[in-house]
């Protein structure tokens, strides 16, 4: 019943990975698995913004820390792509960094920075600042798939509101944050209505990325391992955030700011307090497009896309 | 240059790793074999099989030694494993009069037919600490252990197969019938290939209970037992055996007995119903791997719970309850929110930042007046 | 001169809970005097219930609780779905109009979820006994009519308000209450909130179930005469479900008499009041008056 | 112009285990356009209850009531579907009851002017001429604006008679309406009563007051007694019949 242990075999400190591994078929997932994501992938490519229910495996990375992406990616890399995985825009944060190393030790394909580079892209709350390209494939990390769990816990009711595209009390509670607060207080998660049909929750991604997932040529695909729902923005699929004709949506503000490491005045800022001087910093929630654009000097770097605030 | 970025560099990650593993090492005590904690901490190992999901004794105790004793990652490492298996097959449907027993028990007769069989529990026993243990001699309790099968050899084996007390129950008209047209009309659904959709089929539902943390199920069981609910639970019968598995044998169909798996069984009688309209008890059903008791008590507690047609209480409302029982989903959400969460964060302090400094914030200039008609 | 069609019809309207067996017609209702049939248990909470509602006409339903008389209402604003029965709605143009896909005479309980819940907001307006079913407590009462709104397509929070804050003070709450929950207001205030929700949309039929039931005497004054003149002014077709014979007496023409789930006298409202003729009503009216 | 043939009631009281009260024995007679009928008879043969099955507050338990409408066509009081009779009601009929009943919480004024309001008169339009009846009957002006709830059984009387006939009625029915009226009050409603005749308004009345019906009927019927032979029907020579 167990796999053949390798008899007496020292502990492998080098490379972080249990031993044991040679056993796993490339990119860990059975083809069965695959071909069913796969299927599952294609039903929600022909239904833009609607949620797809999958049988979600377990995975050797915890629930709620990506499950859902690394099954997209597995079911989908082959040899030849070249793999980027960011987790608050950073290709080094430690959720980026453990996945990345795993995909890369099951499959043994090519890993980059850097955007253009990347034919798929793995991402924890950020769009790349770099526009993306037909081709290229963005997979999101999705906590919570449904959007309308902000105002009603049961799945048996929500199912039933998107079914009959009941959305009224999405809206009001966007009214009553307006009335309450005299703006609307959600931040990241912001509800988008794709086609003007399907309510969809764009994974925890800023309000600055919300616009970009508008008619982008690439294709998008969104995945939730615990919630166990698959959902997808075939490319250039209109997307519009919710929003009243006298309040419009609107997206972080950084006026006046700059990243003080490259000097951007158009890309999604982290702010930072100095330890010392108890000041305010700002810099590039995208590491790698912030890394390009110091290279290059700062101002003639490439430009994040334009309609960006 | 005062600021550091809070970022984990593959090498930080890296050296985390292998702290972990000097932790589990832990002194210069003789290390652990997965066959000392299988045969000695074998009620951990079915709890990981349990939860883990996959009835495999050796690949547990490995997982409960690899996890250093946390229940919780052990049975995560066996379910990430079983990931890795493909399915070739589903065993045939076995009928529980058939497991071999090592326990039985029923709380709701003197006498059963078969007799109550006590087994090995802890439940007569003082939970008095065993200093003894501290200095034990392996020789003395191999010793003692031998002296104590010797004797018994001599009584009579226990039967083959005992009756179901809840069959006499039936037999009698006492007991609400299973709904067979419904279960017929829905195949038994595979909850790790298919998500749930809700109302959940019952097979689906009994799987994911199986499946379930102890401690969550028995949480919610108990918040229905002590008042948040309404179901006053008899113990019709609990079993501990070994039951065997069957396989429909390709050539000819006929069924092949491949091996058998300890499961613990708790069949609870539960209040009076009357759907059908004669008044008659209702019956709630647990089954889970390995020796754990506790589990499948509480199991079969929420599984007449759910049974309500309207859910007054969280464990009777089957949507919560089968959610919220996954201790390798609940204990991932709840740990992922160590990961770094900037950006959000700044998102959201935009628009607090926002709030307060508008004209129209709270407790300043109050909402929009709808004479103004400014919005 | 010929009457216009009327506006509602209903026809054989049936609700049981429970499995239902062969006996069930037999063994309950007005004649058993029971609406749980003594075999299989289940209760035929209404039965075969007919009646039409005229254009600005106002309809009593009256009776004790468990007469049938709330699941009548609940039936006619898909809270429930009917074991059998026939439902439709004779529109005017303009009523219609949002409506595309409505065929004349449909029989509405046929329709699908989600051209129920349109018809049901664009088309009904309820008031509940208890605020919780036709209120949501822990949303503004400008929220709670704005729902309504949203639901029908407004997209302008400046109109919502302002349409918000007329309703509210035609129902006499205090517009300056607006952005207040409900769950701070009296319960007269409540059932006020709820009549301008109910009303948000200009419905062609209200349903009003049990409004004053709970509520002080003179709290039950204030909201009948709000009622009343709305009901002058709008002529919005109503029907009144109550088991208080005064408010049959003050809010209606003509009413139903219901009793284990069956209809056992109609009639004008001042003959149901002072010559009854089944002899459950003439225990009714005596036992009040 | 309203012919009631051979009109029976019984009342059938099950809370009194089906023990039947005769309401009134056999009527019968016939009101011509633009005239008033009296019904007369010691208390207790039943005349209010004959006007009460004409407005249909009662079921006649036998007989026919034939009344020709202002679309011009006769109809069966007793048989008609209660939606065209409560049209009837609003369009053409009038009724003053015995029993001073008012609209709590309403005012004087908006208790008279709400017929014109159901009509559609604009509500200034509709008030105006609220207040112009009341004040001819009699009622102050100070009470225009008050609840009549709160008034004398007088003044109850003629705020309900005002609302009754403050758009004229084809045919009205009144139960007493002066039982509580001083000279001088009986007087102006008489005059009013009586121009509302001669705009063609035809009436059957119960009235108390010997000289009233001297004054304003054309005929009077005498109530059988109970369980007696058919009334009888007196047409008073000084009516102007049509």
């Amino acid at each position: 019943m167990s796999r053949p242990a390798r008899a007496g075999a020292p502990a492998d400190w080098r490379d972080g990975l249990p031993p044991g591994r040679d056993g796993y078929s490339f990119a860990f997932l059975d083809a069965g698995a695959k071909r069913e994501i796969r299927r599952r992938i294609l039903k929600a490519v022909a239904i833009p913004g609607c949620q797809v229910p999958f049988g979600s495996r377990e995975m050797p990375i915890a629930r709620g820390w990506g499950t859902g992406g690394l099954q997209l990616t597995l079911a989908l890399i082959g040899p030849e792509d070249v793999l980027k995985v960011i987790d608050q825009g950073a290709d080094d944060s430690v959720n980026a960094v453990s996945i990345r190393r795993f995909v890369q030790r099951v499959t043994g394909v090519r890993t980059t920075t850097d955007t253009p580079a990347a034919t798929l892209i793995q991402t924890r709350h950020r769009i790349p600042e770099e526009p993306l390209r037909p081709h290229q494939i963005l997979v999101f990390q999705v906590p919570i798939p449904e959007p309308l769990r902000l105002v009603e816990p049961s799945e048996k009711e929500t199912r039933r509101m998107h079914a009959e595209a009941d959305y009224s009390r999405m809206w009001l509670y966007l009214y009553e944050d307006i009335v309450t607060y005299g703006e609307i207080t959600i931040g990241a998660r912001y509800p988008v209505l794709v086609n003007r049909r399907h309510l969809m929750d764009p994974s925890p991604i800023p309000r600055w990325d919300v616009e970009r997932l508008d008619r982008n040529p690439a294709l998008m695909l969104f995945c939730a391992g615990r919630e166990k729902r698959i959902y997808a923005l075939p490319p250039h699929t209109l997307v519009e955030p919710l929003q009243f004709e006298d309040v419009p949506f609107r997206v972080e503000s950084f006026a006046g700011r700059r990243c003080r490491r490259c000097g951007s005045a158009r890309s999604f800022l982290d702010e930072a307090i100095d330890e010392a001087t108890g000041r305010r910093s700002y810099a590039c929630s995208d590491a790698a497009f912030c890394e390009k654009v110091r290279k290059a000097g700062g101002r003639t770097a490439p430009e994040p896309e334009e309609g960006g605030p | 240059m005062g600021y550091v970025a809070v970022r984990g560099g593959e090498e930080a990650i890296g050296n985390a790793e292998k702290l972990l593993r000097a932790a589990r090492a832990g002194g210069d005590s003789e290390l652990l074999s997965p066959r000392q904690i299988r045969e000695q901490l074998h009620l951990a190992v079915d709890r990981v099989m349990g939860e883990g999901s996959l009835y495999a004794p050796d690949l547990a105790a490995l997982a409960f030694k690899q996890a250093a004793g946390d229940s919780f990652e052990a049975a995560f490492i066996l379910r990430s494993y079983r990931t890795t298996l493909p399915r070739i097959g589903y065993a045939a449907p076995a009928a529980t009069e058939r497991m071999r027993v090592i326990r039985r028990i029923s709380a709701a007769f003197k006498e059963v037919p078969g007799g109550q069989i006590l087994g090995p529990t802890a439940d007569y026993t003082l939970r008095l600490l065993d200093f003894d243990l501290a200095q034990e001699s392996a020789e003395a309790t191999r010793r003692a252990i031998r002296e104590f099968f010797q004797a018994a050899e001599t009584l009579e084996p226990l039967p083959e197969r005992f009756p179901k007390v809840v069959a006499l129950l039936r037999r009698e008209g006492l007991l609400v019938e299973r709904r067979k047209a419904a279960a017929a009309a829905s195949p038994v659904v595979d909850v790790t290939r298919e998500a749930l959709s809700f109302p959940a089929p019952r097979s689906a539902q009994l799987q994911t209970l199986a499946r379930g943390e102890t401690g969550g199920l028995l949480a919610l069981a108990y918040s229905n037992m002590r008042g948040y609910g309404s179901v006053h639970p008899v113990i019709g019968e609990l079993r501990v055996g070994y039951l065997p598995v069957e396989v429909s044998h390709p050539p000819d169909g006929g069924l092949r007995r491949i091996g058998e798996i300890k499961v613990t069984e708790a069949e609870v009688i539960a209040r009076l119903g009357r759907e059908d309209g004669e008044p008659r008890f209702t019956l709630g059903y647990g089954l889970c791997f390995g020796h754990n008791e506790t589990k499948a008590i509480a199991m079969a507690v929420l599984d007449r719970a759910m049974s309500a047609s309207e859910p007054e209480a969280p464990s009777e409302d089957q949507e919560f309850v089968l959610t919220h029982v996954d201790g390798i989903e609940s204990m991932g959400f709840c740990n992922h929110y160590k990961l770094p969460h900037y950006v959000t964060f700044q998102s959201d302090l935009d628009r607090l930042r926002r709030i307060r400094s508008s004209p129209s914030g709270p407790g300043e200039a109050g909402p929009p007046d709808p004479k103004a008609g400014g919005a | 001169m010929t009457l216009p069609p009327p506006i509602v019809q209903v026809r054989g309207l049936t609700r049981r809970f429970g499995t239902g067996c062969p006996a069930c017609p037999e063994l309950t209702g007005p004649a058993a005097e029971t609406n749980q049939c003594p075999r299989c248990r289940s209760v035929t909470a209404c039965r075969e219930v007919s009646f039409e509602l005229h254009s600005g006409e106002v309809l009593g339903i009256v009776g004790e609780s468990g007469s049938g008389k709330s699941t009548v209402v609940r039936l006619l604003h898909f809270d429930l779905a009917p074991t059998a029965g026939e439902y439709r709605l004779n529109l005017n143009g303009a009523a219609a109009a949002g409506l595309p896909w409505l065929e004349p005479g449909q029989n509405l309980f046929e329709l699908g979820p989600h051209q129920r819940r349109q018809l049901r907001n664009r088309l009904m307006g309820i008031v509940y006994q208890n605020p919780l079913l036709g209120l949501r407590l822990k949303v503004t009462a400008g929220g709670n009519i704005a729902e309504r709104l949203l639901m029908a397509g407004w997209r302008r929070v400046e109109r919502m308000r302002e349409r918000a804050a007329d309703l509210l003070a035609r129902t006499e709450v205090p517009v300056e209450r607006m952005d207040e929950l409900p769950r701070h207001f009296s319960g007269g205030m409540q059932q006020r909130v709820q009549i301008a929700k109910a009303l948000s949309t200009d419905p062609a039929v209200l349903l009003l179930d049990e409004v004053t039931t709970g509520l002080d005497v003179s709290v039950q004054a204030r909201v009948l005469d709000l009622i009343r003149s709305l009901q002058r002014e709008l002529q919005i077709a109503t029907i009144v479900v109550s088991h208080d014979l005064g408010v049959i007496r003050m809010l209606t023409t003509r009413t139903l008499v219901m009793r284990y789930g069956g209809i056992v006298e109609q009639g004008l409202s001042d003959q149901i009041l002072e010559d009854p003729q089944h002899p459950y009503t003439q225990l009714l009216v005596n036992s009040t008056l | 112009m309203l012919t009631v043939e051979k009109l029976e009631k019984q009342f059938v009281s099950h809370v009194l285990n089906g023990k039947e009260i005769l309401g009134f024995s056999p009527v019968s007679f016939s009101v011509p356009q633009a005239t008033a009928l009296g019904l007369s008879g010691p208390s207790g043969t039943g005349k209010s209850s004959v006007l009460k099955c004409i407005y249909r507050t009662y079921v006649a338990s036998a007989g026919t009531i034939r009344y020709h409408s202002g679309a011009g066509d006769w109809v069966d009081l007793t048989l008609l579907p209660e939606n065209e009779l409560l049209r009837l009601r609003r369009a053409e009929m009038g009724y003053v009851a015995q029993f001073l009943s008012v609209l709590p919480r309403v005012s004087a004024v908006d208790t008279v002017a709400e017929p014109l309001l159901a009509d559609g008169v604009p509500r200034e339009e509709a008030r105006d001429r609220a207040r112009r009846l009341l004040a001819r009957l009699g009622i102050e002006r100070s009470l225009h604006d008050a609840y009549p709830a709160t008034f004398s059984g007088g003044e109850k009387q003629r705020v309900n008679l005002a609302r009754a006939v403050i758009r004229p009625p084809r045919l009205l029915l009144l139960d007493e309406p002066t039982a509580s009226l001083d000279p001088g009050s009986l007087q102006v409603v008489l005059d009013l009563l009586l121009e509302l005749k001669a705009a063609g308004t035809t009436l059957v009345a119960i009235f108390h007051d010997r000289s009233i019906m001297d004054r304003l009927m054309d005929a009077v019927y005498r109530m059988p007694e109970k369980g007696g032979e058919t009334g009888q029907l007196a047409t008073r020579t000084s009516s102007h019949e049509t």
